[in-house]
């Protein structure tokens, strides 16, 4: 029965909207996160929704999905009004969602994750374990995925789970698949596996609702784009009436002049971070770079490259076998945090939720960890200063929270991530690694975050930047670094450095 | 590739053999348990013994009960520690009943009720009201305790009407050999075992246990799933007291004291993870039984009290080192 | 007469002082008469005192000793004993389906002592008698001692009271924490009553950090299990008599009767050890002491006439 | 939901550490036991019972401080119960040997320190979970602590500077109660104020981000094993000389008092959240319960039912108010 999943579903109508929410309003405490919002999905077509961090995206989603309550609003789906108390309520309906955050069990086969929703059962009600492990590599097969059905989810990368939860949203029938930023973390070449399924959905006469931050995603692939801000409907169009320039103007409400500014005129200073012969028992194999105060060291290599180990093996987060990394001439303890710390390293993670955040403490307490020995007299720490710290951070960066007091996990994912880089801005640093530091940031927030990365290697830091976004490795790096299968491949300069070049050594 | 019908926790059925060998923890439970039973056959001459074999099964067979239903709770998420006291509060009913109507089944049904009904409490304060759950069956640990002390003034009820079946329940043994009590762990931990990675409650336990969230986004009902792994660890506790009390011939007050802490020593020893989503109940078991056999092999080298203690915490220590130690191993 | 060559003894409690000297008096008639005891430990836990029993049995031993962790739930442990002939001497309460018990008399013991604490008391207290009793509601045995006590006390001062009825959970931090509250609660007593040293000790430890003085008062200890109570008549004022029990004797007494069943010769279905008061340091004619270790005198204890039968016993109780 | 986790202080609002309102819930059941039990039993106020009341919980807040920082980094410790037998034992033992308080005091202390010690690098280096790895040390304890001694430690030596710890007052407040509060005081304030605090709260809230930021995470959680020891330390000495003897059957169940006393108020069991402030209101419930029904002279098996009503009932008001806080 699963296997017939990817045919055209005769009993949807093309002409019905699949899906009209109107007037949705939702608030949190302190917080009116949905404010009269509507959205209209025709069948067969990709209906883009953007917006700025935190402007209600996922709220929206989320109310969609039977996650939260709406305040107010009603819903229709094929025509017909509907409640969606629970996400059983909305699965029932047909309404699949890829979410932002993974929603995976990590301690689950790949294979079982992919039919969580509904286990294909034997006759006796037992789980036909069989099917699950076949369907799921029929399904695979046919969108082109390879992952092996039977590995633990939790010991795959990020993309290639979010590529799971992807294909997840397909094992059953669906009328309405909503994907929250799905590509946050996806290479290009599965940004592009991800298209041709899209594709394939509205084929179908699926309505899709597709959440990105990346404006070329968007034009590619749907065809129509409303736009939220603080939680109102700004515009419903289709995109053929839209330019680059009027989405983001209707995004966030100005326009941006340059999304990579350059600032910096000095060139590179003094070696600030050397690392020499670097190998794990894992992954890494003799990796040797520097990277001077005043530049931005990018990083690019394809999934599972290394850059991840590379970042946390420098830090001192994970044990090394042989190597010497130094800082402004000083050797590092090796698998000590704590001296890389306070020799002016630190690093900004990939994975907010795991290795960032601490969900449940304030986004003051958050913000102020890293920094908040500096705000210590013989061992007291001076709230005051502390919280006038964190303040003038939350004004800087534009950190959208209603106090000071607000758990960090109730902000939107830009929201934390900012508060997150602040975590390492408030203390003096000589060489900061951001690994992804864009992800899931919108393009305001994205175009703060680079001027700030170049204000900072203008200020003499040496900035070590791993993306896998080639306009923003392109856009900023001074230098690149590509990496492959755990070794450096090649370096360019900026005037070298072209996209050939960069994916061909990254490919080695 | 090759698929066999794993029983493992992940329900992940690896490919290569030396995967699976490293994934499976029981493994390394199973080698305990024999390096045990060697240690102890060398040691002592009336260990290995078929008699003495078999009474540690028929003694460990009322932790391995009560150990599936925690351990499942575990899984789930969650936390019971109410059990130590409620094998003795459905000992009061049980005992009771049959004094006064002269019929174990009815006894049992007694017990088996109050064992629900302490199941839906602990259930719905810990899943419904979201009340931590340590804290709730701690909680009714301590009032299912003062409640039988209560009830009881302190003195045990003791069974007046003497039926042979109920004596055997607990007593007996099948063809003289295995204990009864045995006989029903092992049924029920296959039973459960087979629940838990072959029918979808069993996934839907994991899930939660996983991750909560995910698991309601996946359409599980979450608080409901966490209310019937406390039901199935109050029905199971209950069976745990109904062979005690029949081991003991009464309803004693104190028994069944610090059996909570017996069970959850064991549970952990057998790789059930405290956070939830991991373990197997296989596991459980085999942690059981390393405890029991533990303890009968050092009683028989005459060692005192005070030395079975300490060695039985640095054993503990040990072996849990080495699973975590095994586990860190890429 | 045969001598068995095993007798298993699966003791309630080991690592309380008590059993440790009842264990001390089996090893030691054992010793004498050429054989060997081994011992398991309930330590509180009625299961595991099957489980003890059970691996006993299978072990091997000639005859089995048991103190009860609680009477009743040695009913079915008898049972089997008897379908595989293996003789069981009880020691401490009666149990349904026994052959022999060894035990002290509980209710006696508290009466004699109440006896003298009410000649005391007469003599000294201007015979009043205010009493808290420091009890253990939990065990027959103990309920026994503080009936007695009180039923013995009221012989010499009609009027005396129990002003507090405590649960002291026999043990000394219980015992103080109690013992604090109801002294708080009202604090006009002059005699404490302790079922066992402990209990007598958390008492007057609660007295003393109430900040009264032991002028007059009296402190009444059960038990005479080990050095605590040797300590607290040498050292504190009030602290003047103890009922002792020669748990020494319980030991030498029980092996004595397992080497009559072994040898299926009748015997009583109730062999009394006996029990007597000790008043100030009245406890020299028993024990000496050298260092941490104290030693009874035999010939002294076994001198000691026990009653052919108890006043009341735990029977009496469930009237 | 609110944040609990720190005491959060308002914008412009002044330092008034107390008003952190995730307590109301334990201050108004304080309040209601209070007045309840006085109007049943007035002798519930006198100066003798107030200072009885105070005594006790003087134990328990002494060694529920450091309980609550280990929760508070995520972690727990069941062995406190059997160390304070065995570290009572130790100190009678020693000062008999050698006449002297104060070293019997410091052996007290680097004895139960050493087991904080061992507990917190079995936690952190063999990364054990901590309730199976102090589960195994309470029982090698136990069964250590009669391997030591068989019987009770008589107070040979008669020092009265040894009795005065447990049983000595400074005008009418017992010395352990003012040993207590000056270590509730410490505690607090490191707690709340220091970085070692607040170190603790990240460690407890995320190990991983605590690490990254340069927290010697392992360290800290060592360090509140250590000075969980040293407590569990200073009532074993209290509680030896206020038994004046060393019992080693003393402390049964006192590590279960401690921890429900610890989460009655309001820390979590997952660690990074908590106040010890919240620590001394659930000690102060939980005694008084206990010390009411005595008063009452109700049947004391209500001792063991009443806290459990009390712990569910306290935990389930503190949610029903968060919910409402929410709106
Ligand atoms: N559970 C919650 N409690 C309180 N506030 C919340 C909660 N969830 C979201 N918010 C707030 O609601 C607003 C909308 O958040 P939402 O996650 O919908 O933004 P978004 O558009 O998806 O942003 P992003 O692009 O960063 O993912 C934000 O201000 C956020 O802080
Ligand atoms: N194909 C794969 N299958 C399973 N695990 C993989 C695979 N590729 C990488 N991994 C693991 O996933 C993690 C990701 O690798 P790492 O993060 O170092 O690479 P990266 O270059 O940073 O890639 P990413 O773009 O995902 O951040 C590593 O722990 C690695 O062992
Ligand atoms: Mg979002
Ligand atoms: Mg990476």
């Amino acid at each position: 029965m699963h296997a017939e999943t990817l045919t055209r579903n005769e009993a949807i109508p093309l002409d019905v909207p699949a899906l009209a929410m109107r007037g949705i309003g939702k608030r949190f405490p302190g917080v009116v996160a949905l404010d009269g919002v509507d959205l209209t999905l025709m069948p067969g077509k990709v209906h883009a929704l953007m917006g700025e961090n935190g402007a209600g995206k996922s709220t929206l989603i989320k109310i969609l999905a039977g996650v939260y309550g709406k305040d107010s609003g009603t819903i229709a789906i094929g025509g017909v009004e509907t409640e969606l108390k629970t996400p059983r309520d909305a699965l029932k309906k047909g309404i699949k969602v890829v979410f932002q955050e993974i929603a995976l069990i990590s301690e689950f086969t790949v294979a079982e994750n992919i039919f969580l929703e509904e286990y294909p059962r034997r006759a006796d009600g037992s789980i036909a374990w069989k099917t699950i492990r076949a369907e799921a590599k029929a399904l695979f097969d046919r969108i082109g995925f390879a992952v092996d059905p039977a590995a633990r989810t939790g010991d795959l990368p990020v993309s290639q789970q979010q590529m799971v939860e992807i294909a997840r949203a397909l094992a059953h029938e669906a009328k309405i698949v909503v994907m929250d930023e799905p590509t946050s973390s996806l290479t290009p070449k599965e940004v592009e596996l991800l298209f041709v399924v899209i594709r394939r959905l509205t084929a179908l006469g699926i309505a899709v609702v597709y959440v990105s931050h990346k404006l070329d995603e968007v034009f590619e692939i749907s065809d129509t784009v409303t736009v939220l801000r603080d939680g109102r409907h700004i515009s419903t169009k289709p995109i053929g009436e839209h330019t680059h320039d009027s989405l983001i103007h209707d995004m966030i409400g100005r326009r941006i002049e340059n999304l990579f500014p350059r600032s910096r005129t000095g060139s590179a200073g003094k070696v600030a971070l050397s690392v020499e012969g670097l190998s794990t028992d894992t992954k890494l194999k003799d990796v040797s770079f520097e990277a001077r105060a005043g530049e931005v060291l990018g990083f690019f290599g394809l999934m599972g490259a290394g850059r991840t180990e590379l970042a946390k093996a420098i830090v001192g987060y994970d044990p090394i076998r042989t190597g010497r990394i130094t800082i402004d001439g000083t050797a590092l303890k090796p698998h000590d945090t704590r001296t890389a710390v306070s020799l002016g390293i630190g690093l900004l993670t990939e994975d907010r939720k795991l290795e960032g955040l601490m969900l449940e403490l304030p986004v003051q307490q958050n913000m102020s960890l890293a920094a908040l020995s500096s705000f210590a007299k013989a061992g007291f720490v001076d709230e005051g200063s502390e919280r006038s710290a964190v303040q003038s951070f939350v004004d800087r960066f534009r950190v959208k929270t209603p106090s000071l007091f607000q758990p960090i996990k109730n902000l939107s994912g830009g929201n934390q991530q900012k508060v997150l880089l602040a975590r390492w801005l408030m203390r003096g640093l000589k060489v900061i690694v951001v690994d992804e530091p864009t992800r899931g940031i919108d393009v305001g927030a994205k175009s703060e975050i680079f001027a700030l990365i170049d204000r900072l290697a203008g200020e003499g830091l040496a900035v070590i930047m791993m993306t896998s976004e080639m306009p923003e490795l392109l856009g900023l790096s001074d230098r690149i670094a590509v990496m492959a299968e755990g070794r450096l491949t090649a370096t360019f300069s900026r005037e070298e450095a072209t996209q050939e070049r960069i994916l061909n050594a990254a490919i080695a | 590739m090759p698929q066999s019908p794993s029983l493992s926790a992940s329900g992940s059925a690896s490919p290569g053999l030396a995967r699976i060998l490293f994934r499976r923890s029981e493994i390394g439970l199973v080698v305990a348990l024999l390096a045990v039973i060697l240690f102890f056959a060398l040691a002592s001459d009336t260990f290995l013994t078929v008699r003495n074999l078999t009474n540690v099964l028929g003694q460990a067979s009322l932790a391995m009960i009560a150990g599936v239903g925690v351990a499942i709770v575990f899984i789930s998420g969650e936390v019971d520690v109410s059990v130590g006291s409620l094998v003795a509060a459905v000992a009061i009913p049980l005992i009771t009943v049959m004094n006064a109507t002269e019929s174990l089944a009815l006894g049992i049904a007694a017990a088996l009720a109050l064992g629900l009904c302490v199941g839906i409490v602990n259930g719905f304060l810990a899943a419904y009201l979201g009340i931590n759950s340590l804290i709730t069956t701690l909680g009714t640990l301590f009032i299912l305790r003062g409640g039988v002390y209560l009830y009881t003034g302190q003195k045990a009820i003791p069974d007046d009407v003497m039926l042979e079946s109920f004596f055997q329940l607990g007593n007996g043994r099948l063809f003289e050999v295995v204990p009864y009590p045995a006989l029903i762990a092992f049924a029920l931990l296959l039973v459960f075992a087979y629940v838990m990675r072959h029918r979808t409650f069993g996934r839907k336990v994991y899930a939660v246990g996983g991750n909560p969230e995910v698991a309601r986004l996946a359409g599980y009902d979450v608080k409901r799933v966490k209310f019937t792994c406390f039901i199935i660890s109050s029905l199971l506790a209950t069976v745990s007291g109904i062979l005690l009390a029949s081991r003991l011939g009464s309803a004693v007050h104190v028994a069944g004291l610090g059996f909570e802490f017996q069970v959850v020593a064991a549970v952990v020893l057998g790789g059930v993870s405290l956070s939830g989503g991991v373990g197997s109940l296989f596991g459980a078991a085999l942690g059981v039984l390393i405890l029991s056999f533990l303890s009968n092999g050092l009683g028989m080298l005459d060692l005192a009290t005070e030395w079975q203690l300490v060695i039985t915490g640095f054993i503990i220590i040990a072996a849990v080192g080495f699973d975590e130690w095994k586990r860190r191993q890429p | 007469e045969k001598m068995p060559k095993k007798v298993g003894y699966v003791v309630n409690y080991a690592t309380h002082e008590w059993y440790q000297n009842v264990i001390k008096g089996m090893k030691d008639r054992a010793a004498q008469l050429g054989f060997e005891v081994e011992v398991k430990d309930a330590n509180l836990d009625a299961a595991k005192q099957i489980a003890a029993a059970e691996d006993f049995m299978s072990q091997g031993v000639d005859v089995l000793i048991i103190t009860p962790v609680n009477e009743d739930a040695v009913v079915p442990l008898l049972r089997r004993a008897k379908q595989e002939n293996m003789p069981i001497v009880l020691e401490g309460n009666p149990v349904k389906g026994m052959t022999t018990l060894v035990a002290i008399c509980d209710y006696d013991t508290g009466y004699h002592a109440g006896v003298e604490a009410g000649k005391y008391a007469k003599e000294h207290l201007g015979g009043k008698a205010k009493v808290m009793n420091v009890g253990l509601p939990l065990l027959s045995a103990t309920v026994l001692r503080s009936n007695g006590f009180m039923d013995g006390i009221k012989t010499e001062v009609p009027d005396a009271v129990m002003v507090h009825d405590l649960d002291g959970g026999g043990n000394p931090d219980r015992s103080f924490e109690v013992s604090a509250a109801a002294l708080a609660q009202n604090g006009d007593v002059n005699v404490i009553y302790g079922i066992n040293d402990s209990s007598s000790l958390g008492g007057l430890q609660a007295w003393k950090a109430a900040g009264k003085s032991q002028d007059d008062l009296l402190v009444v200890g059960t038990g005479g299990e080990g050095l605590a109570f040797i300590n607290a008549i040498e050292k504190e004022p009030s602290y003047k008599i103890e009922a002792a029990m020669f748990p020494e004797k319980v030991g030498f007494t029980a092996i004595d009767a397992a080497v009559k069943l072994y040898n299926k010769e009748e015997v009583p279905s109730w062999i009394v050890s006996p029990t007597t008061p000790m008043l100030g340091d009245g406890w020299k004619k028993y024990y000496s002491v050298d260092g941490n270790v104290r030693t009874i005198n035999w010939d002294a204890v076994n001198a000691v006439k026990a009653p052919d039968k108890c006043m009341k016993t735990a029977a009496d109780l469930k009237k | 939901m609110t944040t609990d986790t720190l005491p959060a202080r308002k914008r412009g609002v002044s330092l008034s550490a107390l008003t952190d309102n995730s307590q109301i819930v334990l201050i108004g059941l304080l309040a209601v036991l209070c007045i309840g039990i006085s109007l049943a039993a007035p002798q519930f106020y006198s100066p003798d019972n107030a200072i009885a009341i105070l005594r006790q919980c003087a134990l328990v807040l002494i060694v529920a401080v450091g309980m609550t920082m280990l929760l508070v980094a995520g972690e727990v410790d069941l062995s406190v119960g059997a160390s304070l037998a065995f570290t009572g034992c130790v100190a009678m033992d020693v000062t008999n040997r050698t006449h002297s308080v104060v070293l019997g005091a410091l052996a007290a202390l680097a004895f139960s320190g050493a087991v904080g010690l061992f507990n917190g690098l079995v936690v952190t280096r063999l990364k054990i979970n901590s309730l199976i790895a102090t589960i195994a040390t309470m029982m090698i304890l136990q069964g250590g602590v009669y391997l030591y001694t068989r019987e009770a430690v008589q107070n040979h030596h008669l020092l009265d500077a040894f009795t005065a710890i447990g049983a000595g007052y400074v005008g009418p407040v017992p010395i352990p109660v003012i040993i207590a509060a000056v270590i509730f005081a410490v505690g607090y304030v490191t707690l709340r104020f220091t970085l070692f605090g607040r170190y603790l709260y990240a460690v407890g809230a995320n190990l991983r981000a605590a690490r990254l930021s340069g927290l010697r995470a392992e360290r800290l959680k060592l360090l509140a094993f250590v000075i969980t020891g040293l407590l569990v330390g200073v009532a074993g000495l209290i509680l030896a000389s206020l038994m004046n003897a060393g019992q080693p059957t003393a402390g049964r169940g006192f590590e279960l008092t401690v921890i429900a006393a610890v989460i009655l108020g309001g820390t979590s069991l997952a660690g990074g959240r908590g106040t010890l402030f919240g620590t001394l209101l659930g000690v102060l419930v939980l005694k008084i319960v206990d010390n009411g029904i005595i008063i009452l002279r109700w049947n004391q098996d209500l001792q063991m039912v009443v806290p459990g009503l009390v712990i569910i009932l306290a935990t389930w008001l503190d949610i029903v108010r968060r919910r409402n806080d929410a709106r």
